[in-house]
């Protein structure tokens, strides 16, 4: 028996050094990777890239990145809250609820190239709004969508039952219980969901390859949102960083500024999931009562 | 200082012409005319004003063997008229087409004839303007070329692509397998090359690597031993890293192609729908002037004006 | 309290009750026009050009004719082929490093694991894939052409290691999760009995959690499948059933994305592409379908079978 | 005179910087019910717990003095593989794995390396028929154990325990998350199983104590305040504090 004993443990050992293995491992290619690109891009760059120009710069592709996902979410965060919180509150167990969740899980699987093509033919064929920031910005509602509806969904459900109840208790309706009490409770998590939401905007090429179009034309100092060439204006064609890294890759134009954009992107992907992470770590830790 | 008047005075014209803007260039000019002249602008800036009045939005989509000539144009244009904004989008011949007859685009951008890829009712609104020669090279791996291999014949061009042949030796090179990489089946510059550097002989789409733009050929050729490929000369301009082979003789190039001893090129189109606005005739016409012209010949396109012959 | 204000109440109460409705049936409207969209698109192939539903699945024939007067053959076994065995080899490769990153992040060293591995790992599910595709054309194949002597370094094994990287955040965190959730009770039960944490490990959590990692499996092969840009960068699409890992060959969506934006519009081949986007929508939903399987089925356990 | 099972000598055990058990000496008899009573945090689970060494699975938990098992070292001389081999435990909060009863009860001799089936089937029916329940289960060996009740769960733990034959049994408050009926059917299978283990119970229920143990140890923060013969703690305790604790004037 203390054989066996000697063995299992000998097995421990092994197997204790294989999963340490295999985390260093990954940890040290993630870095390398991160570093390849970032490092890499940043090294590649000169001055000038960093400027907000039409041509060889990156600038107005970070602006076009950061307004089309912010666009993006004022679309499908109200959607996806309140679908959200029909799932969680209302949805009776049913067959229409196991639809629902069936439908929700489709369009969070949906290759991204499909609602590109889909976002085409509703945005700019029938609803005639030409290749634009808008179209774009909808089409990446789409893909955002579920995300932001599961997490909200899954923010109220986590929440201590005694809370609703609590609140119903007081005499308030559901409605009053779910705006007074449940949302402000989880609004931290459901803006975790957002922020993961946002960061896949930031990265998707496919879907806006046949919906935003590729315009970089932008006169900083023109406010004017009817302007073909005002920043604000959201019917305007624009190229984010991934559809630049794109579009510089294949044709093989200019790798340093495609390297450079590559660096910022993953940069504000990081920035955006350290974010998220750092918030929710605080939150959960002041929610837990700041236990030391 | 004449800067800043300008683009207050446009702003101004902008902000009053609302809707002008965001639709379709078509409905943008007008209005801006007559509220640039209703705004009374003092003379000198009137004057700028006539060479820089043009606004509006051009989105053209389409070839990516056309794109970066449009590209270039685009940023030439757009200094002369800094109130024009220009998107060009790539996504291929097909959806160039489709999407300037959707109208979705001012400008549809295509290696191949609207009649090929659209239906004839579709094809008979459009209108072609005929911008540029492009002319298309077999690539091969440095190796190759180094080997000896720098001249080949149609029939062993044509072979290799069918893939009958299959070693460099075959055809007095280095003995290596040939490697295949070529464009997917639907695209316009493989549809020029089967033309007319394989006298229209399929390709052996199942010994073959396809890529799905040019820019990605040219890196696959460059990285890969023993391979052969095909691209525009304008990806060819800057050092690529590959060697030309000259098909029978005559090396690819801008000059054989004028003077009509290389086969291989095919015009470039930009489709409009019905006459261009304003606008888009004037990008139109800045990319076929002369003085745009040259600056194209150094990308690694051809004049369309300079061609001796129009047919093949 | 009087009526008007709670009339007020109950009216707003309904009100926005309507609009949370309002939102699922959007959800489902959604998906809905997209599946008919789909198949609206995707059925041409079979209905206006006559190909039968085996020629399409079960032949490797693949001569759609790019004009709308049809007559090619439109089999498309190698890219049904191609994303099989691309997307296996990823979850053959990719499975066993996501269980063990899981296991070091919950069982292992637990204070390291959520406070660095799993931001780390997470991050990696956001580099957008046209990054991956990029770097896996730039270092990886070369990589393969040189340590297997390889004419072309473009290869199923290329597709397949790259894929893995991408769906590996995935496995690892849905698994992750999945043995979070095994009762720590069920561990202690087994150290009580004198196991090592390695039998603890795969004797009683691997077990217990089987079914969310099965699903963490499944949503990786989700991606996988879908991924397009990546893939058609790596793979050196050659229109061909493959013979080995190193063979070159195409998926379904890379042929999607490189042909999609020149076929001809209405023409055999857009349509041939077409039935192959609905068939991706299918193969989601299937997932979908087992992943719920999987999970009912881990609620079973978990609830003990009582019925 | 009975053989002693488990000598502690000036044991104590810190939490980073709370001192849980404050130098702790005792001698714990062989098969005999040793029960440890004492208000919530006193430190008797604690204490339980050092004795198989479940404690090294916390962290920043630091132990000085101590503790032997038949005359050797249990921190020093045996590892805890070894020693939780010796030493069963059985949780308050029944565990079963989410498997059947069968490999509930199979799954310390499968470790062991035992994987003949004849072999197996023999050890699963002799432990459930020791722990007094293998007429209740003996149809349904190959359902899922969650479906059982809580008491028959518990049950199903201690002839888990049973099937790697260990020397002593510790059970931390085995019935206070179960009924009555279950609870009596546990203090009655703990009674008979002293005959052939030690067995040391961590309770609540200072009745379930006088019930069933030989011996009983009153905690209060963190230090074994008295320990005797069961009657004698009931009947006749020296320390002002334990009468208290008894009497019911706190805890």
């Amino acid at each position: 028996m203390d054989k066996r004993i000697q063995r299992a443990r000998r097995a421990d050992r092994a197997m204790t050094g294989i999963f340490y293995g295999i985390a260093a491992f990954f940890f040290a290619l993630l870095l390398a990777f991160t570093g390849k690109v970032i490092i890499g891009g940043l090294m590649g760059a000169s001055p000038e890239m960093f400027a907000f120009a039409r041509q060889g710069a990156i600038g107005n592709q970070l602006f076009n990145t950061v307004y089309l996902v912010f666009i993006s979410l004022l679309v499908s965060v109200p959607l996806g809250v309140f679908a959200g919180i029909y799932l969680a509150m209302y949805a009776k167990p049913g067959l229409f609820t196991r639809f629902l969740r069936i439908c929700i899980e489709t369009l969070s699987s949906l290759p991204s190239i499909v609602v590109g093509l889909f976002g085409y033919l509703v945005f700019l064929v029938f609803m005639g709004m030409g290749k634009s920031l808008l179209a774009g910005a909808l089409s990446i509602s789409i893909l955002t969508l579920p995300l932001i509806t599961t997490t909200t969904e899954d923010a109220i459900k986590g929440l201590p039952a005694g809370y609703f109840q609590a609140g119903m208790g007081m005499g308030s309706t559901r409605w009053q219980a779910i705006f007074h009490v449940l949302l402000p409770a989880c609004i931290p998590r459901i803006m975790t969901g957002v922020i993961l939401a946002a960061g896949r905007g930031f990265g998707e090429a496919a879907a806006l390859l046949y919906t935003t179009g590729s315009g970089s034309s932008l006169r900083w100092g023109n406010w004017d949102i009817t302007s073909p060439t005002s920043p604000l204006n959201v019917l305007r064609p624009a190229e984010t960083l991934s559809i630049q890294i794109w579009n510089l890759q294949t044709n093989a134009q200019d790798a340093a500024l495609a390297n450079l954009a590559s660096a910022v992107l993953l940069l504000l992907v990081l920035l955006f999931n350290i974010g998220a992470n750092a918030w929710s770590r605080h939150i959960n830790r002041k929610n837990s009562g700041e236990k030391a | 200082m004449k800067k800043k008047i300008i683009a207050m005075t446009l702003s101004a014209v902008m902000a009053i012409g609302l809707f002008t803007g965001c639709g379709q260039t078509g409905e943008s000019e007008a209005p801006a005319e007559t509220q640039a002249a209703e705004s009374g602008a003092q003379n000198e800036t009137q004057a700028a004003q006539d060479e820089k009045e043009l606004s509006g939005t051009i989105t053209a989509a389409g070839s990516s063997a056309l794109k970066p000539l449009a590209d270039d144009a685009a940023n030439a244009f757009a200094e002369l008229y800094p109130d024009v904004a220009i998107t060009i989008d790539a996504g291929g011949s097909g959806e160039g087409l489709k999407q300037v007859a959707d109208g979705t685009v001012d400008i549809g951008n295509s290696d191949v004839e609207a009649a090929e890829k659209l239906d004839e009712a579709q094809a008979a609104e459009l209108v072609d303007h005929q911008v540029c020669v492009i002319t298309m090279a077999p690539i091969v791996n440095p190796d190759v070329a180094e080997a000896g291999v720098t001249d080949l014949s149609k029939e062993e061009l044509i072979g290799i692509f069918t893939g009958e042949i299959t070693n460099w030796s075959e055809v007095g090179g280095p003995d290596e397998s040939i490697v295949l990489i070529t464009r997917p089946t639907s695209s316009g510059t493989r549809a020029t090359f089967q033309k007319y550097a394989l006298d229209g002989n399929e390709e052996a789409s199942n010994a073959s690597m396809e890529t799905d733009d040019s820019g990605v050929l040219l890196q696959n050729v460059r990285d890969t031993k023993g391979a052969i490929g095909y691209v525009a000369l304008s990806y060819l301009v800057d050092d690529p890293g590959v060697a030309t082979v000259a098909i029978d003789g005559v090396e690819p190039t801008l000059e054989n192609t004028y003077n009509g001893t290389y086969p291989v090129w095919t015009f470039e189109h930009m489709y409009t729908k019905g006459e261009p606005n304003e606008v888009v005739g004037a990008f139109l016409e800045y990319i076929m002037s002369d003085e745009y012209g040259a600056q194209m010949e150094t990308l690694g396109y051809g004049v369309s004006s300079k061609m001796t012959t129009t047919e093949h | 309290m009087n009526t008007t204000t709670q009339k007020g109440m109950f009216g707003k109460e309904y009100a926005w009750r309507g609009i949370a409705v309002l939102c699922g049936l959007f959800v489902i409207a959604l998906t809905l026009v997209i599946g008919a969209f789909l198949i609206y698109k995707g059925s041409d192939t079979f209905l206006k050009f006559g190909h039968t539903l085996w020629e399409f699945l079960g032949s490797a024939k693949w001569h759609p004719v790019d004009s709308a007067e049809g007559g090619g053959a439109a089999g498309a076994l190698i890219f049904i082929t191609g994303s099989l065995v691309t997307c296996g080899l990823a979850l053959l490769i990719a499975t066993p490093f996501a269980l063990g990153s899981a296991i070091f992040m919950t069982e292992i060293s637990a204070r390291f694991g959520e406070k660095f591995y799993r931001p780390v790992v997470e991050i990696f599910a956001g580099i957008p894939s046209v990054v991956y595709g990029w770097v896996g054309l730039t270092v990886l194949v070369p990589f393969i052409r040189n340590v297997f002597d390889r004419q072309v370094g473009h290869s199923i094994l290329a597709a397949g290691i790259v894929l893995a990287v991408m769906i590996f955040p995935t496995i690892t965190s849905v698994s992750a999760d999945a043995i979070l959730a095994v009762p720590d009770a069920c561990r202690k039960a087994a150290y009580g009995l004198g196991s090592t944490r390695w039998q603890t490990i795969r004797h009683i959590v691997i077990p217990a959690a089987a079914p969310g990692i099965i699903s963490g499996i499944i949503l990786g092969l989700a991606r996988a499948f879908g991924e397009a840009l990546a893939v058609s960068m790596v793979i050196g699409q050659t229109t061909a059933l493959p013979k080995s890992i190193f063979s070159t060959t195409k998926t379904l969506t890379t042929e999607i994305a490189s042909q999609m934006g020149n076929a001809m519009e209405g023409g055999e081949l857009k349509s041939a592409l077409w039935s192959m986007a609905l068939l991706l929508f299918l193969v989601s939903l299937l997932f979908i379908t087992l992943i719920h399987y999987f999970t009912n089925k881990g609620k079973a356990k978990a609830e003990g079978g009582k019925a | 005179m009975l053989k002693t099972k488990f000598e502690i000598e000036h044991l104590n055990l810190h939490y980073g910087s709370f001192h849980a058990l404050k130098n702790i000496s005792m001698k714990i008899p062989a098969n005999e019910i040793t029960a440890f009573i004492g208000p919530s945090g006193c430190g008797k689970s604690t204490f339980l717990k050092t004795l198989n060494r479940m404690n090294d699975l916390e962290e920043n938990v630091t132990i000085d003095g101590t503790v032997r098992m038949d005359e050797k070292d249990i921190y020093s001389e045996m590892d805890a593989i070894t020693l939780r081999h010796d030493v069963g435990m059985v949780f308050q909060q029944p565990n079963p794995f989410p498997k059947s009863v069968y490999d509930n009860v199979a799954y310390g001799p499968r470790i062991f390396g035992i994987r003949k089936k004849s072999q197996l089937d023999e050890i699963v029916e002799r432990s459930l028929r020791q722990a007094a329940i293998w007429n209740e289960l003996k149809d349904r060996l190959k359902k899922s154990a969650l479906g059982l009740s809580g008491g028959q769960q518990q049950r199903l733990c201690i002839a888990r325990t049973l099937a790697i034959q260990p020397k002593v049994i510790l059970m931390d408050e085995p019935t206070s998350a179960l009924d009555p009926i279950s609870t009596s059917k546990i203090e009655d299978l703990a009674m008979e199983l002293k005959k052939d283990y030690t067995i040391i119970i961590v309770t609540h229920n200072m009745q379930q104590a006088a019930r069933i143990s030989d011996k009983t140890a009153f905690f209060l923060l963190g230090e074994a305040i008295e320990y005797g013969k069961t009657e004698d703690i009931f009947a006749r305790p020296q320390d002002k504090r334990t009468e208290n604790y008894i009497t019911g004037r706190f805890g």
